[in-house]
C-alpha cells in the first residue's frame, strides 16, 4: 500500500475545504466545506495507523473527531438558525465584524 | 579689626542694600506711606555709603602693606573657591573713591528725585529701591575691589551689572529706559562670557581661584594667552571699550546720578581695576597687552570723536567717559598700571562732578539737549564754576588733577614708544601715545564746546527759570570739586604714591607718578589748540554750535561711526532671525516629529481598524491566510536551515 | 528598626497615608488641611535623615555608595526586587527640596484651588502621591524599586495636568504620560539589561559597572540614558515639557519643574552613569554635545517665545543642560555642578511658576504681548520677578551660578578640542540666558500697563508669600553658601568618580 | 501498485471529484447530496486501510447524522431547491488560499512520504479498537461526554427561543410546541425581524 | 489486569468536581426550578472546584491514565493553578451575571450548566497530557461558549456574534486537528512528552517540512484561541455581541486555556526553533496590532476586546524568546513559561476587574456600549470608577496598578534573561501605546458627567468588582506570591 495516495486525497479534501469556507456565501455550505476539512484530518489520521505501526491511536482519534464534529455540526446549525430566525439570511456576508463609524 | 573693617566695607551697604528691598516700593496712599519709606531708604542709603567710606579710609590709614585673609567658600571635586579679601594700597584708594562717590551720589539723589517743578502730578520716583540698588551696586563694586578670589570677584562683577541694569531702567518717564538697560546688561554679559572663560581657565590651571594661587602659579603660556585674551573681552564690557562700548552712551536714559555712579566709581572702573588687580599676569603676555593697546586707542580716538557732535550733554559726558577709559586701558596696554590707577582716581572725582553738576543743570532746564541751554552762568554760577573746574579736568588743564594723571599716562605711553620700556612691543606704546596726544586735543575742542553752549551765549529758552541747585544737590557738587581739582597734587606725595603700586609689580621700585619734563608742553600746546579752535568757532557765531565745523562727518561722529547700526546687524538681527528659525524648527521639526508619530500611531490604527470593517469571511480568510503563510515560512525556513 | 530607617519609611509612609487621609476625611478643606499637614511631617522626618554616620572615613576598599541610612527587605525575589532604601549626599538636598516644594504647593492649595478641574483635596492627595513617587524614586537603592517608583509619578501628574490644567490640558496631559512613559519603559528594558547580566539589582553592588561586559554596558547606558534624557528632558527629547508646563496648574508647574525634572538628573547620575561607567565614558561627548545643544536651543526658542509659562518651560531645557553637561564631564567639578544645579534650578524654577501662575491667575493671560507694565500696578510681584529671573539668568551670589559656571569650569577642566568649544558655546549660552530673561522682564514689568494688566491688585496674599518666600531665601542661600548642598556630596561624588574613572 | 493503491486512487478520485463539487456546484441541495458521496468514498477508503469500525461510524454518523441534519438546515433556512447565483463570492482570494494549502500539504506528504509502501495490518481490528479506547483513551472519551451533554443542551437552548422565558420558567416545565412565541420587543430595531418562527420545526 | 486504565481518583477530583458541577446545576434546574437556586449551585461547584483543585495541587504532581510512562492526566502545579483560576474566574463571571439573568432573556439554569461544562473543559486542559484530550478540552471548553454567546435572547448583534465565532472557531480548530494528524503522521505518538522526547531524540523528523509545517499548525490554531493576530478578527466583534458576562468569559477563562493549551504543547511536546520564531512572530504583529487598533476604538467592550488581543501578544512574548539560541537554555525556558504564566495571571484579574466594572456601569442586559455611555461614571460612582480606572491602569502596566506593572515587568525580565531584548524593546513601545486608549477610556470616566441617569449597580456585581480589585491589588504588592505558583 503506498500511504501517499490518501495523503495526498486528504490534503486536496483539506484544500477543497478551506476554498469552500471562503467561497461560499451561505452559511450551511460553510459548515460543508468545513466537514470536508475535517475529514482530510480523518482520513490523514487513518492513514498514519498503517504507516507509523503502533497501537491504532489514530482510528480512537478519528472516531473521536466524528463525535465532535457533529457535536460542533449540532450546535453550529442551531446557532445558523438562530441568525436566520433573527434575519431571515443566512448570508455570511451579511454578518459584519465592525460596523463603520457612527452606524450603531 | 582691619579683618572687620574689610567685611564692613561691601558688608554694610549690601545690608542696607537688602534692607532697602524690602520697603514698600511704591505708596498706596500718597503722602503718608511714601514719606516714611522715603525716609528710611535715606537714611539707609546715606549711612551705608558713609560706613563704607569711613571703613574705606580707616582701612586706607591702617593698612601700609598688602592684607589678605580667606576662608573656604566652596570645594567643587578638587576646586577650591575662597571667601575672602585682599587688601592694598591701589584696593583701597579705589574703595575710598568708590564709597566718596556713592555717598555723593546718595545724598544728591535726594533731591534729584524728588518730585520737580516740570513733574507731573502722577510722578512717582519710587525711592526705596533706587536706594536700596545704589546700595547694592556699591557693595559689588566695593567686593570686586577688596576680593581675594576670583569667583567672588566674578559675583561683584555681575551683581554690578544687574543693579546697573535696574538703576537705568529706573526712570519710567523714558520709553527708551528698559531698552538701554537690557541692551547695557546684555553687552556687557557678552564680555562676561569672556571673563567667565577666562576665570575658568586660571582657576583650572591654578588649582583654585583664590587671586593670590593664581598670581603665584606657574600658567603656561598658552594658558595665559588665552585667559588674559578672555579676560580682556569681560574687561571690554564692563568698562565699555570699543567693540563693546555701545551700551555706555544709551545707558544714559538712567536718572544722571546713576550716570555718575557708573562713570565715575562703579561699572567702567572695574574692568580697569580687574586689570590692574591681575596684572602681573598680563604683564606675562604680551599678545594680551597688544589687543588691549589697539583697543585702547580704538577707544579713545572713537569716544572722543563721538562726543565733538553730540548734542546731549550726557551723552558728551558718556562719550567723554569712553575716551577716557581708553586711556586708562592705554595705561594698562604700555606697563603703566600705577598711572592708569591714578587716573582712574582723578577721573571717578572729575567725571562725578561733571555728571552731578549736568544734573544739576537738567534739573533746572528740564531737558537734557545743549541746543536748548545757553546762557546759565549768570543764573547758575555755583554750577557753572563747578563745571568749570570738572571740565577743565577732563582736558587736562594745569594744576587740575586730570592734567597731572594724563600727564603721567602719556609719559608710560611715551616711554613705551621711545624707550620700548613697556612689557609689550614698541608699536602699542607708538600708538597708544599718538592716539592720547590727538585724544588730547579732541578733548580741549569738545570740553570747550560743551561749557560754550551750555552757560555762555545768550539763553536759547526764555521761559525756564534756571537757578542754582538746593542745597542737598550743591553740596555733593561743591564737595566733589574739591579733589577733582587738587587730587592731581597728591601725586607728588609719595604716601599717595606708594600705595599706587601694584603689589606684585615686576619692577619693586617706587612709582613715579609725575613727570615733570619738557615734554609736558606738548600735550599742553594740543590742548590750547583744540579749546582755541572750539572757542573760535564759537565766536564766530555764539547762536550756532561749533560742531558745524566738522560738515559732513557731523553726523558719523555724532551716531559714533553708526557702530550701533553694525551691531544691529551682525549681532542682534542674526541671533533674533536664528531664535525665530530654531523655535519653528524645534516646534515643527523636534516636536513635529513627536506630534508626528503620534498621528501616525493614530493613523495605522485606523487604516487596520478599516481593515477589520468587513463581514466575517474576512476572519475566516485571516485565519487561514495566516496559517498559509507561516506555514509557508515555516516550511522554507526549514528547507533553508 | 534604627531611627534612620524610621525615618527612612516615615519619609514615604507619611505622604501615602497622607494622601489616603487627605481623600477620604470628610470635607473639602479639611482633607486640604490634612494632606498639608502630613507634607509638613514629611518634610520634618526628611530634615533628620541628615544626622547619623556619614562613613567617608576607613581604609581599604568601600563600595561607591555608602548609604547613611538604609532599610534592605526581601520584596519579590524572583523579579530581583527589593524594598531597598538608602540616602545620601546625592540624594538626601533633593529628597528636602522634593519635601520642601510640595508643602509649600499644598499649604498654597489650601489658599487657592485652581479652577476648572474637580476638589483641592484631590489635587492634595494627588501631590502627595507624586511626593512619595519623587521621593521614593530618590531613595531607592534597589534598581528594580527605583524603576517601580520612577513610574509612580506619571499618572498622577497626568490626573493633576488633566484634571487641574489650562484649556488644552487633556492633550498636553497626555502627551506628557506617553512620552515620558516611552521613557520609562526604556528605563525598564534597561535596568533589566543590567540585572540580567550581573543576577542583582542592587544599586550598591552594582554602582562601578561590577563587572558587566563592555556591551552590555554600553547598551544599558543607552537605555538608561535614553530614558533619564526624556525626563530631565534633554534635547531633542524635551518637547513634551513645554505643553505639560503650560498647561499645568501652578502647583503641578511648581512640582514638575522643581523636582520631578530631577528624577531624570539623579538617575543619570547615580544609576546609568554609576552602573555603567565605560557607557557613560563612551557617550559622554555625545551627552555633552547634546547638552549644550540643548542650552543653545532652549536659549534661542525661548528668546523668540511670546508666552510666558512655555518661556519658562524652554528655559528649564536651557537649564538642565547645564546640569547634564555637568554631568556628561564625568569629572567631579561637573557631578558637583550638575548637583547643585539640580536644586537651584529646582527652587528658582519652582519660584518663577509660582509666580508666573500669579501673574496669570490676575490678568488671565500669559501672552507676553499683552502682559506690560506690572511693576506699575503691582510692584512686589514685579519686584519678585525680577528676582526670580536674575536668579534664573544665573547671576553670581544667587543659586543659579554655580550649577551653570562651574559646568562651563568642568568642561573647561576636561580640556581638549570638544570640550573647550562645548564650555564657550555653554557660556554663550548664559548669554542668552541673560537676553531672553531681560526680554521677559522687559515685556512683563517694563512699559506701560496694558489691559491686562491695569486692573491687577498690587498687594500680595499672605498665603502667596509664606510659599514664596522659603524658595527666595533659599535662592539667596544656596547662592551664599553653596556648601548647603556641596559639602554633603562631595564624599559620595568622590567615590562615584572614583570608580568611574578607574 | 496493489490492488489495494488502485482501490485508494479510484476512492481518492471519486471523493476529490465529489469534494469539488461539493464547494462548486450552485445547486445547495446538491451540494449535499455530493458530500454524501464524497464521505461515502472516505468510508470505502477507511475499509480499504483495514479501519473497518471509523469506516461504519463515518456511514452511520457523517452521512446518517450529519449531512441529514445540513440537509435540514438548506430547507429550514428557506434555501432554493434550483441553481442560485448568489452563493459564491468572488473566488481568487479563496483559490489562492485553498489551492495554495492543499497542494501545499500534498507537496509536503509527498516529500515525507515519497513513493513507499507498508504493509496493510490485518483486517478486523473492531475489537483492538476497543481495547485502544479503553486501555489509553478512556479520559477524552469521558471528556467527550460532558462535550457531548453540552451541545445537546445547547443547541437545544438556541433552538427553543422561549425557554428561559419568565413565564415558561414559572411553570416548571419546558415550553411546549405549540406555545406561541414570545414577543421580540428586544429584538435589534435596526432590522425588523422575520415573522418566521422556525424554532419549532426546528426541534 | 482490568481492561480499563486504572485511575487515581484523588487526582481526577477537580474534574470531578467541575462534571459535577454541570450534572448538579442542570438537575437543580429541573427539580427546583428557581434562578438563585441554580446559580447557588453552579457557585458551590465552582468554589468546590478551585478548593478541590488548590488541595490536590498542593500535594505532589498526580498522574493518571498512563499508558507506560506516557500520562494523559498529569496534574501539576500549573495545572492546579489554572483550575483553581478557572473556577475562581467561573465564580466571578457568576456573580457578575446576575444582572442578565435577571433581565429575563437568559436561561438561567442552561447559562449555568454551559459555564460549568466549560469550567470542565478548562480544568482537563491544563491537566491534558496527550493530544486528544488537549484537544476535546479545548472544544469542551469553547463548545459552550458558541452557545453562550448567543444567548443573549433576539439580539440581532448576539446571533451575529456566535456565528462569527463560531465559524472562525471551526476553521481554527480544524487546523489544529490538522497539525496534530500531521504530528501523528510523522512521528507515531500522541503524547505530549513522548512527543518532545522524540523530536528532540530524532534530528531528521525536523529536517522534514512536513514535521515544522505541523508544529506551526498546531500553534497558529491554538494561537486563535488566545486571539493572536491574524487568529484575532473574531474576538472584537464576539466580544461586543456577546452578553457582558460572557465577554468577561471569553477574555479571561477562554483565553487563560488558550494560553495553557499553547504553553503545554510548546513547553512539552513541540521543538522551539520552530514554535520560537513563530510566537515571536505572532507576539509582536498581536501587541501592535491590537494596540493600534485600539487607539480607535469608541465602543467600550471593543475597545477591551482589541487591549484583550494586544495583552494577548504580551502574553505570548515571552515564548518569543525561544526564536534564539539564548533564549533557548534551560533557564530562560523556565523563567519565559513562568513568565506567560504570571502575565496571564495578572491579566486575568484585571480583566474580570475591567468587565465587571463595565457591567456595574451599564444597565442591566445591555451591551459594553460607547465610551461616551461611560462620561462622568467615576464621579457618580466613585468606588466603581475607581477601581474601573485601577484596573484600566493596571492594564496598561503602571502604578497604582502594580499587578499590571509587574506583569509587564516580569515579561520584559524573562525576555531580557533569554536575549531577547529587540523584543523587550517591542513591548516596551507597545505598552506606551497601550497607555495612550486606557488613559482615554480612564479620563472618560473622570469627565464631566452628562446624558442618562445613572444606574444603580448591583450588589453582586459589585461585590465580584471588589473581591477582583482587592486580589489585584494584594497581588500588586505581593507578586512572588504569582510568580511562585507559576514557576511550579
Amino acid at each position: 500500500m503506498r500511504p501517499v495516495i490518501p495523503y495526498v486525497t486528504a490534503a486536496l479534501l483539506f484544500g477543497l475545504g478551506g476554498y469552500g469556507v471562503l467561497r461560499r456565501r451561505n452559511a450551511v455550505l460553510v459548515l460543508m466545506a468545513v466537514e470536508l476539512m475535517l475529514n482530510a484530518v480523518n482520513l490523514i489520521l487513518v492513514t498514519a495507523d498503517t504507516t507509523v505501526q503502533l497501537p491504532h491511536s489514530g482510528q480512537v482519534f478519528a472516531l473521536f473527531v466524528i463525535v465532535l464534529a457533529a457535536a460542533e455540526i449540532g450546535v453550529g446549525l442551531a446557532i445558523v438558525l438562530q441568525l436566520y430566525r433573527l434575519r431571515a439570511s443566512v448570508t455570511v456576508d451579511d454578518v459584519p465584524l465592525d460596523r463603520p463609524e457612527g452606524e450603531r | 579689626m582691619t579683618g572687620l573693617l574689610a567685611v564692613a566695607l561691601p558688608g554694610v551697604p549690601l545690608l542696607a542694600g537688602l534692607l532697602g528691598l524690602l520697603l514698600p516700593a511704591s505708596p498706596r496712599v500718597a503722602g503718608t506711606g511714601e514719606d516714611r519709606a522715603r525716609r528710611a531708604a535715606i537714611a539707609l542709603g546715606v549711612t551705608g555709603a558713609a560706613v563704607a567710606l569711613v571703613a574705606a579710609v580707616a582701612l586706607l590709614l591702617r593698612v601700609d602693606h598688602p592684607v589678605e585673609a580667606a576662608t573656604t567658600w566652596a570645594d567643587l571635586g578638587g576646586l577650591r573657591v575662597t571667601l575672602g579679601y585682599r587688601l592694598d594700597g591701589p584696593a583701597l584708594l579705589v574703595a575710598t573713591a568708590v564709597a566718596a562717590v556713592a555717598l555723593a551720589v546718595q545724598v544728591y539723589s535726594i533731591g534729584y528725585l524728588r518730585r520737580g517743578p516740570h513733574d507731573e502730578v502722577e510722578v512717582d520716583h519710587r525711592y526705596p529701591p533706587y536706594a536700596a540698588q545704589i546700595s547694592l551696586f556699591t557693595a559689588a563694586m566695593l567686593t570686586v575691589v577688596v576680593s581675594g578670589d576670583l569667583i567672588l570677584l566674578l559675583v561683584g562683577w555681575e551683581v554690578m551689572g544687574i543693579c546697573s541694569y535696574l538703576l537705568i531702567a529706573h526712570d519710567r518717564r523714558l520709553p527708551e529706559a528698559p531698552a538701554a538697560a537690557m541692551k547695557a546688561f546684555l553687552v556687557t554679559r557678552v564680555g562676561d562670557v569672556g571673563f567667565l572663560l577666562g576665570i575658568a581657565l586660571l582657576g583650572v590651571s591654578a588649582g583654585s581661584f583664590r587671586i593670590a594661587d593664581v598670581l603665584a602659579h606657574h600658567h603656561s603660556a598658552g594658558t595665559l594667552t588665552a585667559a588674559c585674551l578672555l579676560l580682556l573681552a569681560g574687561v571690554a564690557g564692563k568698562s565699555a571699550q570699543f567693540p563693546l562700548h555701545t551700551w555706555l552712551p544709551d545707558a544714559m536714559a538712567g536718572p544722571t546720578p546713576i550716570s555718575a555712579l557708573i562713570h565715575a566709581a562703579t561699572m567702567v572702573a572695574a574692568g580697569v581695576y580687574a586689570v590692574a588687580r591681575l596684572y602681573p599676569l598680563l604683564a606675562q603676555a604680551p599678545a594680551a597687552l597688544a589687543v588691549l593697546g589697539v583697543m585702547a586707542a580704538v577707544t579713545l580716538l572713537l569716544g572722543a570723536f563721538a562726543a565733538t557732535a553730540q548734542d546731549d550733554i550726557k551723552r558728551v559726558l558718556a562719550w567723554s567717559t569712553v575716551s577716557q577709559i581708553g586711556y586708562l586701558t592705554g595705561a594698562l596696554a604700555v606697563g603703566a598700571p600705577a598711572a592708569a590707577l591714578f587716573h582712574l582716581l582723578s577721573h571717578a572725582a572729575f567725571k562725578a562732578l561733571l555728571f552731578l553738576a549736568a544734573g544739576a543743570v537738567i534739573h533746572a532746564v528740564g531737558t537734557t539737549l545743549m541746543s536748548r541751554m545757553g546762557g546759565l552762568r549768570a543764573s547758575m554760577p555755583v554750577t557753572f564754576w563747578c563745571m568749570v573746574v570738572g571740565l577743565g579736568a577732563l582736558a587736562g588743564v594745569p594744576p587740575l588733577s586730570g592734567f597731572w594723571s594724563k600727564d603721567g599716562v602719556l609719559a608710560a605711553a611715551e616711554a613705551a614708544a621711545l624707550d620700548g620700556a613697556g612689557p609689550g612691543p614698541a608699536w602699542v606704546g607708538w600708538l597708544v601715545w599718538l592716539a592720547g596726544l590727538l585724544g588730547v586735543a579732541v578733548t580741549a575742542w569738545y570740553a570747550t564746546r560743551l561749557l560754550l553752549r551750555t552757560f555762555l551765549g545768550t539763553t536759547r529758552i526764555p521761559l525756564a527759570e534756571p537757578h542754582d541747585p538746593p542745597a542737598v544737590l550743591r553740596w555733593p557738587v561743591l564737595l566733589l570739586a574739591v579733589p577733582a581739582a587738587l587730587l592731581g597734587l597728591a601725586a607728588f606725595a609719595p604716601w599717595f604714591a606708594d600705595r599706587l603700586r601694584v603689589p606684585a609689580d615686576a619692577s619693586g621700585e617706587a612709582v613715579e607718578l609725575v613727570h615733570l619734563a619738557p615734554n609736558l608742553l606738548l600735550p599742553l600746546v594740543l590742548l590750547a589748540i583744540g579749546a582755541g579752535v572750539a572757542w573760535a568757532g564759537w565766536r564766530g557765531d555764539p547762536a550756532a554750535d561749533p560742531a558745524r565745523f566738522l560738515g559732513p562727518l557731523r553726523p558719523v561722529f555724532a551716531r559714533a561711526f553708526r557702530l550701533d547700526d553694525v551691531q544691529q546687524a551682525l549681532v542682534v538681527r542674526p541671533t533674533a532671525a536664528l531664535a525665530g528659525v530654531v523655535r519653528a524648527g524645534d516646534e515643527l521639526g523636534v516636536d513635529g516629529l513627536v506630534e508626528g508619530s503620534g498621528r501616525a500611531a493614530v493613523g495605522l490604527g485606523g487604516g487596520m481598524a478599516a481593515l477589520h470593517r468587513a463581514a466575517l469571511p474576512r476572519a475566516a480568510a485571516a485565519v487561514l491566510a495566516g496559517a498559509l503563510l507561516i506555514g509557508v515560512a515555516v516550511a522554507l525556513i526549514g528547507v533553508a536551515a | 528598626m534604627t531611627w534612620g530607617q524610621f525615618l527612612l519609611v516615615a519619609v514615604l509612609a507619611l505622604p501615602a497615608l497622607g494622601a489616603v487621609a487627605a481623600a477620604l476625611v470628610p470635607g473639602e478643606r479639611a482633607g486640604r488641611l490634612v494632606g498639608t499637614v502630613a507634607a509638613g511631617l514629611t518634610l520634618l522626618a526628611a530634615l533628620p535623615l541628615v544626622g547619623g554616620e556619614h562613613g567617608w572615613f576607613g581604609y581599604g576598599p568601600r563600595p561607591a555608595v555608602q548609604p547613611w541610612h538604609q532599610l534592605d527587605l526581601p520584596w519579590a525575589p524572583d523579579l530581583n526586587l527589593r524594598f531597598h532604601l538608602g540616602v545620601d549626599g546625592i540624594s538626601w538636598p533633593l529628597v528636602v527640596l522634593t519635601a520642601l516644594l510640595t508643602l509649600l504647593c499644598c499649604g498654597y492649595t489650601l489658599w487657592r484651588v485652581p479652577t476648572g478641574g474637580g476638589s483641592g483635596r484631590a489635587l492634595v492627595a494627588l501631590l502627595l502621591v507624586v511626593e512619595v513617587g519623587i521621593l521614593g524614586t530618590f531613595l531607592a537603592l534597589d534598581l528594580v524599586l527605583f524603576f517601580l517608583f520612577f513610574e509612580v509619578v506619571l499618572l498622577p501628574m497626568y490626573a493633576v495636568i488633566a484634571g487641574w490644567g489650562g484649556d488644552d490640558r487633556r492633550r498636553a496631559a497626555r502627551k506628557f504620560a506617553l512620552y515620558t512613559l516611552f521613557g520609562s519603559v526604556l528605563l525598564l528594558v534597561g535596568v533589566y539589561v543590567v540585572v540580567a547580566a550581573a543576577g542583582t539589582a542592587d544599586l550598591v553592588s552594582l554602582t562601578g559597572g561590577a563587572g558587566l561586559s563592555r556591551g552590555t554596558q554600553l547598551a544599558a547606558f543607552t537605555l538608561l540614558a535614553l530614558a533619564f534624557a526624556v525626563k530631565s528632558p534633554l534635547w531633542p527629547l524635551h518637547s513634551w515639557l513645554p505643553d505639560a508646563h503650560t498647561q499645568a496648574p501652578t502647583v503641578g508647574s511648581v512640582i514638575l519643574a522643581g523636582v520631578l525634572l530631577k528624577m531624570g538628573t539623579y538617575g543619570l547620575i547615580r544609576v546609568a552613569v554609576g552602573v555603567a561607567p565605560e557607557g557613560a565614558r563612551w557617550a559622554a561627548p555625545v551627552l555633552g554635545v547634546l547638552a549644550v545643544a540643548a542650552i543653545l536651543v532652549g536659549g534661542l526658542v525661548c528668546l523668540a517665545q511670546d508666552e510666558l509659562k512655555r518661556l519658562i518651560a524652554y528655559s528649564s531645557v536651557g537649564h538642565m543642560g547645564f546640569v547634564l553637561l555637568g554631568v556628561a564631564t564625568l569629572t567631579a567639578t561637573g557631578l558637583q555642578a550638575a548637583l547643585i544645579g539640580n536644586i537651584a534650578h529646582g527652587v528658582i524654577t519652582g519660584l518663577l511658576f509660582f509666580l508666573a501662575g500669579a501673574v496669570k491667575d490676575r490678568t488671565h493671560t500669559g501672552a507676553l504681548a499683552e502682559l506690560s507694565g506690572l511693576r506699575e500696578t503691582a510692584p512686589r510681584l514685579a519686584g519678585l520677578l525680577g528676582f526670580a529671573a536674575v536668579a534664573s539668568l544665573g547671576l553670581p551670589g544667587l543659586a543659579g551660578f554655580w550649577g551653570e559656571a562651574f559646568a562651563v569650569v568642568a568642561a573647561v577642566r576636561r580640556g581638549g578640542g570638544l570640550w573647550t568649544t562645548l564650555a564657550v558655546l555653554a557660556a554663550l549660552g548664559g548669554a542668552l540666558a541673560a537676553a531672553y530673561l531681560l526680554r521677559l522682564l522687559r515685556r512683563v514689568t517694563h512699559g506701560r500697563p496694558g489691559p491686562a494688566v491695569a486692573g491687577v491688585a498690587p498687594g500680595l496674599a499672605g498665603a502667596e508669600l509664606t510659599a514664596w518666600a522659603p524658595l527666595v531665601l533659599l535662592a539667596l542661600a544656596v547662592g551664599l553658601v553653596p556648601a548647603l548642598v556641596l559639602s554633603y556630596a562631595s564624599g559620595p561624588v568622590g567615590a562615584l568618580v572614583e570608580v568611574v574613572t578607574r | 501498485m496493489t490492488g489495494a493503491d488502485v482501490l485508494l486512487l479510484a476512492l481518492g478520485a471519486v471523493a476529490v471529484g465529489a469534494g469539488a463539487l461539493v464547494v462548486g456546484t450552485r445547486h445547495l441541495v446538491r451540494a449535499g447530496l455530493w458530500l454524501v458521496v464524497c464521505l461515502g468514498a472516505l468510508a470505502g477508503d477507511y475499509l480499504v486501510l483495514t479501519a473497518e469500525l471509523v469506516a461504519w461510524v463515518q456511514v452511520l454518523i457523517y452521512v446518517g447524522a450529519v449531512v441529514v441534519l445540513l440537509l435540514f438546515a438548506v430547507m429550514l433556512t428557506r434555501a432554493p431547491i434550483g441553481p442560485s447565483d448568489d452563493l459564491d463570492r468572488p473566488g481568487w482570494p479563496a483559490a489562492l488560499v485553498g489551492g495554495g494549502s492543499g497542494l501545499g500539504l500534498a507537496v509536503l506528504l509527498v516529500d515525507a512520504f515519497h513513493w513507499s509502501r507498508v504493509d496493510l495490518p490485518v483486517a478486523g481490528t473492531a475489537d483492538r479498537l476497543g481495547e485502544q479506547v479503553f486501555r489509553s483513551w478512556v479520559l477524552p472519551f469521558e471528556v467527550l461526554s460532558v462535550l457531548l451533554l453540552a451541545a445537546l443542551v445547547g443547541a437545544i437552548v438556541l433552538s427553543r427561543p422561549e425557554i428561559g422565558r419568565p413565564g415558561a420558567r414559572s411553570a416548571g416545565t419546558p415550553a411546549g410546541p405549540g406555545r406561541p412565541v414570545g414577543p421580540r420587543s428586544d429584538a435589534d430595531p435596526v432590522r425588523p425581524a422575520p415573522a418566521v418562527a422556525v424554532g419549532e420545526e426546528g426541534a | 489486569m482490568s481492561l480499563v486504565q486504572s485511575v487515581d481518583h484523588v487526582a481526577l477530583l477537580p474534574a470531578y468536581l467541575a462534571g459535577g458541577t454541570a450534572v448538579l446545576v442542570l438537575l437543580a434546574d429541573l427539580l427546583v426550578a428557581r434562578a438563585a437556586v441554580t446559580v447557588a449551585v453552579a457557585a458551590a461547584g465552582s468554589a468546590a472546584t478551585a478548593l478541590g483543585a488548590a488541595l490536590v495541587g498542593a500535594g505532589d504532581e498526580r498522574r493518571s491514565f498512563c499508558v507506560g510512562a506516557d500520562c494523559s492526566w498529569v496534574f501539576g502545579g500549573r495545572a492546579a493553578l489554572v483550575a483553581a483560576l478557572l473556577a475562581l474566574l467561573t465564580l466571578g463571571v457568576l456573580a457578575i451575571s446576575g444582572p442578565l439573568l435577571r433581565a429575563g432573556r437568559t436561561p438561567p439554569g442552561e447559562y449555568c450548566f454551559l459555564l460549568a461544562c466549560a469550567l470542565t473543559g478548562g480544568v482537563v486542559l491544563g491537566a491534558a497530557g496527550d493530544l486528544i484530550t488537549l484537544i476535546v478540552a479545548l472544544e469542551t471548553l469553547t463548545l459552550p461558549l458558541y452557545v453562550l454567546v448567543g444567548l443573549r435572547r433576539g439580539s440581532l448583534a448576539g446571533a451575529e456574534a456566535a456565528v462569527t465565532f463560531f465559524v472562525v472557531s471551526v476553521v481554527a480548530t480544524t487546523l489544529t486537528l490538522l497539525g496534530a494528524a500531521l504530528l501523528y503522521a510523522v512521528t507515531g505518538v500522541l503524547h505530549l512528552d513522548r512527543l518532545g522526547a522524540t523530536l528532540a531524540g530524532r534530528a531528521d523528523l525536523l529536517d522534514l517540512p512536513l514535521t515544522t509545517v505541523a508544529v506551526a499548525l498546531v500553534v497558529a490554531g491554538l494561537a486563535f484561541k488566545v486571539a493572536a493576530v491574524p487568529f484575532h478578527a473574531w474576538a472584537p466583534a464576539t466580544y461586543d455581541g456577546a452578553p457582558l458576562p460572557v465577554a468577561a468569559y471569553l477574555s479571561t477563562a477562554s483565553k487563560l486555556g488558550g494560553v495553557v493549551a499553547l504553553l503545554a504543547v510548546v513547553q512539552r511536546a513541540l521543538p522551539a526553533t520552530v514554535t520560537g520564531p513563530v510566537l515571536a512572530l505572532l507576539a509582536v504583529l498581536t501587541m501592535t496590532v491590537g494596540n493600534l487598533v485600539a487607539l480607535r476604538q469608541r465602543r467600550t467592550v471593543r475597545l477591551l476586546a482589541w487591549s484583550s488581543v494586544a495583552q494577548a501578544g504580551y502574553i505570548i512574548a515571552p515564548l518569543g524568546a525561544l526564536a534564539l539560541a539564548g533564549g533557548r537554555t534551560a533557564d530562560a525556558r523556565a523563567g519565559a513559561y513562568a513568565a506567560a504564566v504570571a502575565y496571564a495571571v495578572f491579566f486575568v484579574l484585571l480583566e474580570l476587574a475591567a468587565f465587571a466594572a463595565v457591567v456595574a456601569l451599564r444597565p442591566a442586559d445591555g451591551d459594553g456600549g460607547t465610551l461616551d455611555d461611560l462620561r462622568g461614571a467615576a464621579r457618580r460612582h466613585p468606588f466603581v470608577g475607581a477601581a474601573f480606572a485601577l484596573a484600566l491602569i493596571g492594564l496598561a502596566g503602571l502604578p497604582p496598578g502594580l499587578a499590571g506593572l509587574f506583569a509587564k515587568v516580569t515579561v520584559v525580565r524573562a525576555l531580557l534573561a533569554g536575549h531577547a531584548g529587540w523584543l523587550a524593546l517591542v513591548v516596551a513601545v507597545n505598552a506606551v501605546l497601550g497607555l495612550a486608549y486606557y488613559l482615554r477610556l480612564a479620563a472618560t470616566l473622570y469627565a464631566a458627567p452628562d446624558g442618562p441617569v445613572p444606574v444603580r449597580p448591583a450588589r453582586l456585581v459589585v461585590l465580584a468588582l471588589g473581591v477582583a480589585t482587592v486580589l489585584a491589588v494584594v497581588v500588586g504588592f505581593a507578586p512572588q506570591l504569582v510568580l511562585d505558583v507559576a514557576i511550579r
